[in-house]
């Protein structure tokens, strides 16, 4: 999670792909400019990787906690938004 | 005593069981399950991811709420991450408890959140090449069994 | 794999259990119950008497249920007679399966058996002398849970 | 289980005790002379142990196995009769 330093040094939104996201993505990480709100996520994610992300199973936490509502998201610079496909554990 | 952990190496469950049942002497009763790579799919690794700042508070709170919901004296949640080869374990689930159904109940409903509610992501390689998993249906199912 | 066991001795069911989860690697899960000695209320000893004649062929022929009722790799039933020590194990359970389901129930069947009707007579040393246990009515209405 | 030499020397019926009936009994296992049927055990224990093997709780098992009736009991010199008081194991 990204706390403490903000705007010591220009950083952008930590993006963080989880699962099979980390795929589409080509990578597990990301960093995009910020701010951020979720029509501006979907707008800077590749498109097939913005596809999942509208779709209801993929879940948003926003700097360590899971969004109720992912339309909610307001991202700044050193925040970090995780995508979070359908877990599969045990 | 709640004994959750998120295991980067290989560990043994007969001996994480024994020093939990060690540490209840008070329990009549220690239900368990183990979760290990099945070897016999052609399933040639297994790689679990997590995501650090929910997975293992998540766990916590699973094992706080089976304290809360069931008399126990103690559980024990140890999840693997990592790459995981054939036959390896997985998970372990414990619950000590006075009275067994207790202790089953409660083991029953940790293996069933893991499943499909912890922050965990599962991979698998075949032949072919790495496959992700899902919860299958009815494992949606048996964690609706304890809605209430 | 079948493995029914007397046992006059000690024993310790971590590693009983590593070398079951070992013997079923194409088994995706093993849920198992221990029994143990409670240490937290005055029973100084507990000894199990049992009758040879039935109570190994009783506890095989109720294996051989668990195995034709449930899907399964395996079962193991532990049972010490003799003596035993506070914190002492008294019972191991553990059952093998594909799915984890089928696992603790056949685990929790097979432990609701094993006492209520499995040929053992237990009695505990107190303060004050030897009491025989009788099996509780719960444990009566465990059992007829799996009645069909 | 007594077997095999039956008649060679005289044997009794061979009597155990499981549980608490080993205590009233004051010891695990007799031997009584045979032939027996149920009267004839009942009349042959001593008075607490007899009521106590004639309620239903108490299962009689015969040369190993358990007797769905125990009134069918008929036992020769060289059988074993067991007396099972309610279980408990686990």
């Amino acid at each position: 999670m990204a706390d403490g330093a903000r705007g010591a040094e220009p950083v952008g939104v930590k993006l963080v792909f989880l699962g099979r996201l980390a795929d589409l993505a080509g990578a597990g990480e990301a960093e995009i400019a910020g701010p951020l709100d979720w029509p501006g996520l979907l707008a800077a994610l590749p498109g097939p990787l913005a596809e999942a992300a509208a779709t209801e199973r993929v879940k948003l936490a926003f700097n360590g906690r899971v969004l109720p509502d992912k339309r909610a998201l307001a991202a700044r610079e050193g925040d970090e938004i995780a995508l979070l496909p359908p877990v599969s554990g045990g | 005593m709640i004994d959750v952990r998120l295991l980067a190496r290989g560990f043994s469950p007969g001996r994480a069981l024994a020093r939990f049942a060690a540490a209840h002497p008070e329990a009549g009763g220690i239900a368990s399950f183990t979760g290990q790579v099945r070897a016999d799919e052609g399933v040639e690794a297994l790689e679990l991811t997590h995501y650090a700042p929910l997975t293992l508070p998540g766990m916590e709170a699973l094992a706080g709420e089976a304290m809360a919901r069931w008399p126990l004296s103690g559980i024990l949640l140890h999840h693997r991450i990592g790459l995981l080869a054939p036959g390896a374990p997985i998970v372990l689930v414990a619950a000590a408890a006075r009275h067994r159904r207790d202790a089953f109940e409660a083991a029953d409903f940790a293996m069933d959140h893991l499943k499909s509610e912890a922050w965990f992501w599962k991979r698998e390689r075949r032949a072919d090449g790495w496959h992700w998993i899902e919860p299958r249906a009815e494992d949606h199912q048996d964690r609706a069994r304890w809605a209430r």
